[in-house]
């Protein structure tokens, strides 16, 4: 029906599509692993940080992929102080409390966001935006090809973090076992935020990567989040390989479905993806053992 | 009235019960001890359903129930207490018995009334409409047995009730297990404290690395080489006799 | 329980009427004390649409303050029009509870509604009071068929809109030499997509075209590029896309992107963008040469000019919320003036009998039959040429030739 | 008693609603108390599940939705009495829930993974209610307009709204009844710890599912309530995730798992929405900042909510009283 090298597109499509998914991902994949809580205001907050982006490019005239370096130590400073100073405190630890708070977050972000910037569309408009990388007989978008690179370098750094410096050893520690390692002088509350912060900063990577080709406005990040959570589940919550393949997978299935069956019900095969797996192995395709 | 026979549980590669067995004569009190990680909680598991075991059968009262779910053995008759112990939190103590209560009656005040009647005989009586979160440990470790104790159970496994109590609250807690006993309940008990153990078994049964090494009457089994071993190391019986032979 | 409820009704409707007739004994008494009528204006001020919402309230004030300018309602010895805002939060819960405190407030009249959504659930809310309501531009067919007598809508339905964009189309493709033969649908999978694509589907195929696909996609879609993959393996003559704002902008762009051009370039109705000069001038290379058939003003109407300066003056995108209102309102007013009372009955009574001025709409003279839609009323052909938005069809109000084939 | 002074000042308010209603109200303040009791009727029905059973649903807009749509096809599509439309809304309501319920409990989802499932099932419901022809696809479908007790639509809506108080009431009494059973007893039990429940003989599954689907039928009858004021629905409205919010706010907020919380927590949360409203200036979305704000206290400072603080202040205060 269509020539292999449409089919091929869509299936490059869905891997560079898929990598900034994966870049969600893993920042909720991390939180769950080591807070065991599902982060309601990751839309919320990856919505945050396309605004900033957009901010930095439309008020001070930075290049999104260089407001990235602005925004990400931003981000990580947000998530940071979010989860040391509002959901830590606020939920005392309960995982009902933790969910809740997390939620009353996110539609407290996303409604300051619509308080302060309206509900208005903004874009960037780059020279960039529209070039695309021939290769071969297929046409790659240029910010698309960036992404996959950057999100595939951010994983790589996101593992090197966690197994080659301390934070990332006390991180896994706590993860493993939250008393053991408080009682080896771990102070886990900081623990608990610095993870929330990293996961929290990987979004504004994600950010950085969509603003050339997409637009934000202060409901954008729920678009994405539904996405995340299922990439997360089908991964295996938790595992941050199993965000990164998980993305690149739902990636490829929605491209290939879209191109098959359209857009619109290539909505539902995501859900139901992530029904099934959540119904048949929870634990996903490289969850620990429940 | 309860036979476990040849239960063997594997968690991912590690064997935590090994073939053990165990029988429960009608009307006993028996004790099921051995040295921590043992896998005795994980036997008790597997006997009150919460676990399914990967070899062996679980009979009682001559029906093989080895993979009924634990509600349904708690309709037959077999009660637990768990080791850390779980009060219903939002609920007040008269509640919590309660819950065992409506096991036999779906009427609430017959229910209720029957949780003060438990409440009374574990010695909870003062404190009924206390949320069970504001019971001190000895308090709470009651609350478990007559939560068990209200579902009118013919067997109650007991998973260290006593653990964690000072020597006073002991002393007032063995007479009510005698207690219970004289009522016609079977009794299976996990204890470490050797002095109840010795004071309220008929039998003991002693598991080491999830293998049944010993089991018969208390005296006989304290003395057993093998168990004295498995509690204190290679070697340690010989030295204790020696010992013994030394100060006779 | 049934009696006491008429009964009841009516006493609040004797009371509403003895104290507007009041009022309007008034003003021999009074002069210095002018009194006012109050026109509700329902419209998204917050919320999804917030953007439309305040246009049209800009387009709203213009009209108000140009009556008021003009001494307010003759036939109501002068009186001033003053403008209450029920803000429908972008949603159809909220429109009815807005209603519900336009009518509180003291409304006599209330117009918008914008969404199709909004409009339903608003006007049924007016129609427990019996207050007149003027749909502004929402255009789904079944608000019209409710037998609601207090509902009337301006605008042109979507089916009235569709034959007119079907005709234009055959006449502009017709002009070119039949360029286009193959169509390619893209469309949102809500209310204003599916109901285009079906009946474009039902209906092209007798005009000579050949719809080689019709591609639906969700709103909020975070992707274009599968869809813009398929359309270059179809290689359609023409794309008729069907989307709200951001998608459309999503589409334009991944079109560009893609180095997808058709040969008639994109023909839309009521695109989300392609008449927002916010998208013109954002991305003025992916709107070039969109064609689109949408409300829109008359661009010959001085008027028209006024309120775009006007919108650009707020600092806004120029859009058709802002001249619609403007219209509806004036409507409003003339029908205040022929009904000579500010009480519901007499209003309605005068919108079903009267022919009314259209403001700067292309609508000629408006006119309301029995369901209560406005028969005169019709769409603009558009088209993005040289980053201004031009309306080039039908001939009497076009601004420039339509450039068709697009890309040929 | 403490529990039977609640009731009957619970009662007594949602009477004096009612004369209020009866002597004149604004047609605006009316619509916002028939809105405050369609929400708290869908907390109530969220609270059985979320509150009681500590099940936090996000997704229970799937149960409203299934009410609504239900009622309203066998209207249009059949011409169904709606009285009729409301009884078979109710019950396919609950038959979702009860079909969700059993694939998510066999599973032993519970805590987030239940959260998300459930609303990983409202929205696939969203999506199909918006494509099927059958439910009007993005058109949504309209109630047609008739008056009368038989429609169950009223000109005077007066009559609406004290058929609400009476469902309201119902609820309350409901939960009333909940809190005494054993059905209530292991509910709370299973919340508590299932574990502990199953040792004592609770069928854990069996209670689950009982819950979900007596959860499912309440907040389904809301939904078909809904309906019946709007007279319209599509599919954002009648499965977005508003509702699920909204259901799962007002009882947090008013009070999870205790009978007045789903009433206190609609009455507040939506007064306070139009206080704010009005106070805001135009400005969107400072109604829902604030909402969000008092969630993340409650869960902070009150985590039994408006109900359980209220309650700990009465008893500290008497509690000292004593003392004295």
């Amino acid at each position: 029906m269509y020539s292999p090298t449409i089919i091929f597109e869509a299936l490059m499509n869905g891997l560079m599509l898929g990598a900034v998914y994966a870049l969600i991902a893993l920042g909720l994949t991390l939180i769950y692993g080591v807070l065991h809580i599902v982060n309601f205001a990751h839309g919320a907050l990856l919505t945050v940080a396309m605004y900033l982006v957009w901010l930095a490019s439309d008020r001070f005239g930075l290049d999104p992929y260089v407001a990235i370096l602005v925004v990400t130590p931003l981000m990580f400073a947000i998530g940071y102080c979010l989860q040391r100073f509002i959901i830590g405190p606020a939920s005392r630890g309960s995982d009902n409390g933790i969910l809740l708070a997390t939620l009353g977050l996110s539609i407290v972000i996303q409604n300051l966001l619509l308080a302060g910037f309206n509900s208005d569309t903004r874009t960037i408009a780059t020279d960039y935006a529209f070039e695309i990388v021939p290769l071969g007989p297929l046409l790659l978008s240029l910010p698309r090809v960036i992404g996959l690179g950057v999100s595939v370098v951010t994983a790589v750094l996101l593992w090197a973090i966690l197994n080659r410096t301390d934070i990332g050893k006390a991180i896994r520690a706590v993860a493993k076992e939250k008393l053991g390692a408080s009682l080896v002088g771990i102070n886990v509350a900081h623990v608990y935020a610095m993870t929330f912060a990293i996961g929290t900063a990987c979004l504004a990577i994600a950010g950085g990567l969509l603003m050339p080709s997409f637009y934000v406005s202060p409901t954008t990040g729920a678009a994405f989040v539904l996405v995340a959570f299922t990439i997360v589940v089908l991964g295996g919550m938790g595992s941050i390989p199993g965000a990164l393949i998980g993305g690149l997978l739902i990636g490829v299935v929605e491209a290939i479905s879209s191109l098959f069956l359209g857009d619109s019900l290539g909505q539902i095969g995501i859900f139901l993806i992530f029904i099934l797996v959540l119904l048949v192995k929870p634990t996903g395709l490289f969850g620990a053992r429940a | 009235m309860l036979k476990a026979h040849n239960l063997t549980k594997r968690f991912s590669g590690l064997l935590a019960v090994d073939d053990a067995t165990i029988d429960v004569a009608e009307g006993s009190i028996t004790g099921l001890i051995g040295p921590n990680g043992a896998g005795k909680t994980t036997l008790f598991a597997m006997i009150a359903g919460f676990l399914s075991p990967n070899a062996g059968t679980v009979t009682f009262q001559n029906e093989d129930i080895t993979g009924e779910k634990p509600h349904l053995r708690a309709r037959r008759g077999l009660a637990r207490t768990f080791q850390i112990v779980q009060p219903f939190a939002g609920l007040d103590v008269r509640d919590n018995i309660a819950v065992g209560a409506f096991l036999h009656t779906k009427d609430p005040a017959e229910a209720r009334r029957l949780a003060t009647l438990t409440a009374e005989k574990v010695g909870l009586g003062h404190e009924l409409d206390k949320l069970a979160s504001g019971l001190t440990i000895a308090g709470r470790k009651r609350l478990e047995l007559a939560r068990a104790l209200a579902t009118k159970p013919k067997l109650l496994l007991l998973d260290e009730v006593l653990a964690g109590l000072n020597p006073s609250e002991i002393r007032d807690v063995l007479p009510i297990i005698r207690q219970i006993r004289e009522e016609g309940v079977t009794i299976l008990m996990i204890e470490h404290i050797m002095q109840a153990v010795m004071n309220l078994c008929d039998t003991v049964y002693v598991l080491s690395q999830g293998k049944m090494i010993a089991s018969g009457e208390p005296r006989l089994v304290c003395t057993d080489t093998a168990v004295i071993e498995a509690y204190l190391g290679h070697g340690a019986a010989a030295r204790i006799k020696a010992e013994g032979a030394a100060h006779a | 329980m049934k009696k006491l409820t008429n009964s009841v009704s009516r006493r609040t409707v004797l009371k509403v009427g003895g104290v507007s007739a009041m009022v309007l004994a008034a003003p021999g008494l009074s002069r210095a004390q002018a009194p006012t009528v109050k026109i509700g204006l329902l419209q998204p001020m917050t919320g999804g649409f917030a953007g439309d919402g305040d246009l049209a309230r800009i387009g709203a004030e213009y009209a108000i303050k140009e009556i008021n300018d003009a001494g307010g309602i003759k036939s109501l010895g002068g009186a001033k029009l003053e403008l209450l805002i029920g803000d429908s939060r972008s949603n159809a819960e909220a429109g009815a509870q807005a209603t519900e405190q336009l009518k509180a407030d003291g409304a006599a009249i209330v117009v918008g509604g914008f969404a199709s959504g909004i409009s339903m659930t608003a006007t049924q809310a007016a129609a427990r009071y019996e207050l007149p309501f003027i749909i502004d531009c929402a255009v789904s067919d079944a608000l019209m068929t409710r037998n609601l007598k207090n509902v009337f809508r301006f605008n042109p339905s979507f089916s009235m809109a569709a034959d007119v964009a079907l005709k234009n189309l055959v006449t502009i493709n017709d002009a070119s030499g039949k360029a286009a033969k193959t169509v390619a649908i893209v469309h949102e999978d809500g209310l204003l997509g599916s109901g285009l694509a079906k009946l474009m589907q039902a209906r092209l195929p007798a005009l000579g075209f050949e719809v080689v696909e019709a591609i639906s996609h969700p709103t909020p879609a975070r992707d274009m590029s599968n869809v813009v993959l398929r359309l270059r393996s179809l290689q359609p003559d023409l794309i008729i896309p069907s989307h709200y704002f951001n998608e459309f902008v999503l589409f334009a762009r991944t079109l560009q992107q893609q180095r997808v051009k058709p040969k008639g370039g994109i023909y839309a109705l009521f695109g989300g963008a392609a008449s927002s000069y916010r998208f013109v001038k954002e991305f003025p290379e992916a709107a070039e040469g969109v064609m689109d058939v949408n409300h829109w003003g008359d661009p010959k109407n001085p008027t028209n000019d006024k309120l775009m300066q006007a919108v650009q003056a707020a600092g806004k995108f120029y859009a058709y919320n802002a001249p619609i209102n403007y219209s509806v309102v004036k409507v409003a007013a003339q029908a205040l003036e022929f009904a000579k009372s500010a009480e519901s009955g007499a209003i309605i009574e005068a919108l079903q009998k009267n022919e009314f001025d259209s403001g700067v709409m292309p609508y000629g003279k408006s006119k309301f039959d029995a369901t209560g839609q406005n028969v005169n009323a019709l769409p603009l052909n558009t088209q993005v040429q040289g980053g201004q938005i031009k309306v080039i069809y039908p001939e009497q109000f076009a601004q420039a030739k339509p450039k068709f084939p697009a890309n040929g | 008693m403490k529990k039977n002074f609640e009731f009957i000042a619970a009662l007594a308010f949602l009477g004096v609603v009612g004369i209020a209603a009866i002597a004149g109200l604004p047609g605006n303040i009316l619509n916002l108390l028939i809105f405050m009791m369609i929400i708290a009727l869908t907390a109530q029905g969220w609270n059985v599940l979320g509150g009681y059973g500590g099940l936090s649903s996000f997704g229970h807009a799937a149960f409203f939705g299934t009410g609504a749509y239900t009622t309203t096809i066998l209207q249009t599509s059949f011409g169904i009495n709606a009285w009729v439309g409301l009884v078979c809304g109710v019950i396919l309501g609950a038959a979702v829930g009860a079909m969700i319920g059993f694939l998510s409990f066999r599973a032993g989802l519970k805590g987030s993974y239940f959260a998300l499932i459930t609303l990983a099932f409202a929205e696939v419901l969203r999506i199909l209610a918006n494509s099927w022809d059958f439910t009007g696809g993005a058109a949504g479908m309209m109630v047609s307009i008739n008056n009368g007790f038989a429609y169950l639509q009223f000109s005077d809506r007066r009559w609406f709204l004290l058929i609400l108080i009476g469902f309201v009431a119902g609820g309350l009494l409901l939960t009333r009844w909940l809190e005494r059973s054993a059905f209530g007893a292991y509910l709370i039990a299973l919340r508590e710890n299932d574990q502990a429940a199953q040792a004592l003989g609770v069928d854990i599954f069996k209670i689950k599912m009982q819950a979900i689907t007596l959860s499912a039928a309440i907040t389904a009858l809301a939904g078909c309530l809904y309906v019946q004021n709007f007279l319209f629905i599509d599919a954002n409205v009648a499965y977005g995730s508003w509702i699920s919010i909204e259901a799962l706010f007002a009882a947090i907020v008013g009070g999870a798992g205790t009978m007045l919380g789903p009433l206190i927590g609609s009455v507040l949360l939506l007064g306070l929405g139009e206080i704010t409203k009005s106070f805001s200036g135009g400005i969107a979305g400072v109604d829902l900042v604030v909402f969000g704000i008092i969630l993340i206290l409650c869960v902070a400072f009150a985590p039994n909510g408006i109900r359980g603080f209220v309650a700990d202040l009465w008893y500290r205060r008497k509690s000292r009283g004593k003392a004295m």
